[in-house]
């Protein structure tokens, strides 16, 4: 056993639990709709076991379908009722996402063995010339990452102190601003009422609320009650 | 002015660095049909393909672009000594996963892999070779990931339609064999 | 297999961008004479004269490089100015700031960046993708920034709510190892 082990060794470490199943399942050639889940789960181990003989940090991963691995070989061992035929083999569990993991590694060298451009064929490196009369500087392409990227690399260069918390929550009252401006960009004033839809959960009324008196803060909005009416209206300023 | 269009049209296919769409051409030269522009970049590409230079008029991505000709791959190779963009089979098969099953969250690439993606997707989002579209509205509000144009452009595809179906690819042979665990 | 020497220098010109000097041909083509460089450079320069497409071969700095030709340069600034998709670093730094940390004067942001960001800021207010959302009741009453709708749909969110936060592309974790050494 432990020249097999040897073997495994030298296809590599496993980047994780499926890659370890595929090999065995491929190593001693069994059917995957038909897979001999004793004997799986012994090599299974087996190589858990050197890894962790051999000191090799490996991921929570492997322990959790060793656990699955273990569970299904139980079951396995369990009589089969006749009146339970239509029960599924418990090695469905681990046939399905073996397949679908196959599926995505044989898509993956299908895309490994197109034509790369940058490997195979190139286009032209574009001279900087062609764009000097923008008189920028580095032109970069529009993304989200490269967005957040720009706002990562400066809030690494600033102080803790002015790190502003960006979690959803502040997120969302800005962008319940922006709607509102959005709004008052159209119209010019809108009521208070108008604000609050109809199906508006209370987190979203409180989120519109915020927004208010935040734009309120920062005098953006002027906001009149009507004296007769009692009609709140909130004028763009 | 208008009257050389076929020219214009190959010097901004000379400049453009990524693909260009008939639509963006179109708006460049503020034309109302596609028509000429259909019929000017098939000349350019019938003229490229008689000539038999060093490069020809390739269609990917939803748009046009000039590409060397694969023969002389080796002698440019020379000339340009930088590593090509080497994409490890880990970062492959997350990129597999999210070409086909797009748009997808960040958990279910990685049940499917059945390891921990969050490096390999960085890597992929700096180079550009997917995206965020916007987040999944189920409870965390998880990110949503799709491939981009220079995915497209990388790997020689048209559009994402190009890509053969998983069918398709099982029957091209079993590339399942044992030496590639 | 040196045959199509003209056809391989022209698959060289065209993919470098910066011109290249006969020496570094034919070190490329690993040539012992120029004579067969010198010929077919002077071969491609009449060819790209007699069909007067959009670009020529142009000598420049001691070596030579395919341009393209000055009579079609305001099509290709068409071409760049109506590029939506490209923005200087500067502009993206303090389009991220006003993303982020909107509504914002502009005293904060350029407190972030360390920098004049007038003219950066004139840029994204014509290209809309801020917008001045009032006054901030402080001395001098400095105008408020904010993003635009026209921001979401040139990063293709929904809203405000889709951007991720720092926080999310940190828990992504480092730049995996996606590339084979």
């Amino acid at each position: 056993m432990s020249d097999e082990i040897y073997k495994i060794q030298l296809d590599g470490v496993f980047e994780g639990p499926m890659d370890l199943l595929i090999y065995l399942i491929r190593k001693n050639e069994v059917d995957i709709y038909d897979i001999p889940i004793a004997l799986i789960t012994d090599q299974y181990l087996k190589y858990i076991e050197w890894m962790k003989s051999m000191n090799i940090d490996f991921a929570g991963d492997f322990l959790v379908m060793a656990a699955t691995l273990t569970q299904i070989k139980s079951k396995m061992l369990l009589p089969v009722h006749e009146d339970e035929d239509s029960e599924e083999d418990p090695r469905l569990e681990l046939t399905k996402p073996l397949l679908e993991y196959m599926q995505a590694k044989s898509a993956a060298e299908h895309l490994g063995g197109r034509s790369i451009l940058g490997e195979d064929t190139f286009i032209r490196t574009i001279d900087k010339e062609d764009y000097s009369e923008t008189g920028e500087d580095e032109i970069i392409n529009v993304g989200l990452f490269e967005l957040i990227d720009a706002f990562k690399k400066i809030l690494e260069n600033i102080s803790d102190d002015q790190r502003l918390d960006l979690t959803a929550d502040r997120i969302s009252v800005k962008d319940r601003i922006a709607h509102i401006v959005d709004l008052l960009e159209k119209q010019g004033s809108i009521t208070f009422g108008e604000l609050f839809s109809s199906d508006a959960n209370k987190g979203e009324i409180i989120l519109t609320f915020l927004a208010v008196l935040e734009m309120v803060k920062l005098s953006l909005i002027r906001i009149v009650q009507h004296v007769h009416t009692g009609i709140i209206r909130l004028f763009y300023l | 002015m208008m009257e050389n269009i076929k020219n214009i049209i190959e010097a901004l296919l000379f400049v453009s660095g990524s693909s260009l769409t008939i639509d963006r051409i179109k708006s460049v030269l503020a034309l109302n049909n596609t028509k000429e522009i259909r019929d000017a970049l098939s000349a350019l590409s019938d003229e490229y393909e008689a000539r038999k230079g060093g490069f020809y008029l390739h269609e990917v991505a939803g748009g046009y672009q000039i590409r060397t000709r694969p023969e002389y791959t080796k002698w440019i190779k020379h000339l340009i000594r930088i590593k090509p963009l080497r994409i490890s089979k880990a970062a492959m098969e997350t990129l597999a996963i999210i070409a086909y099953k797009q748009p997808i969250i960040r958990s279910d690439i990685e049940h499917i892999r059945g390891v921990d993606c969050g490096g390999i997707l960085r890597t992929l989002l700096e180079r550009k070779l997917i995206r965020i579209l916007g987040r999944k509205e189920i409870p965390g509000r998880p990110l949503i990931y799709a491939t981009t144009r220079q995915f497209l452009e990388l790997f020689d595809l048209k559009d994402l339609k190009d890509l053969p179906t998983t069918e398709e690819i099982e029957k091209l042979g079993n590339t399942a064999d044992a030496t590639d665990a």
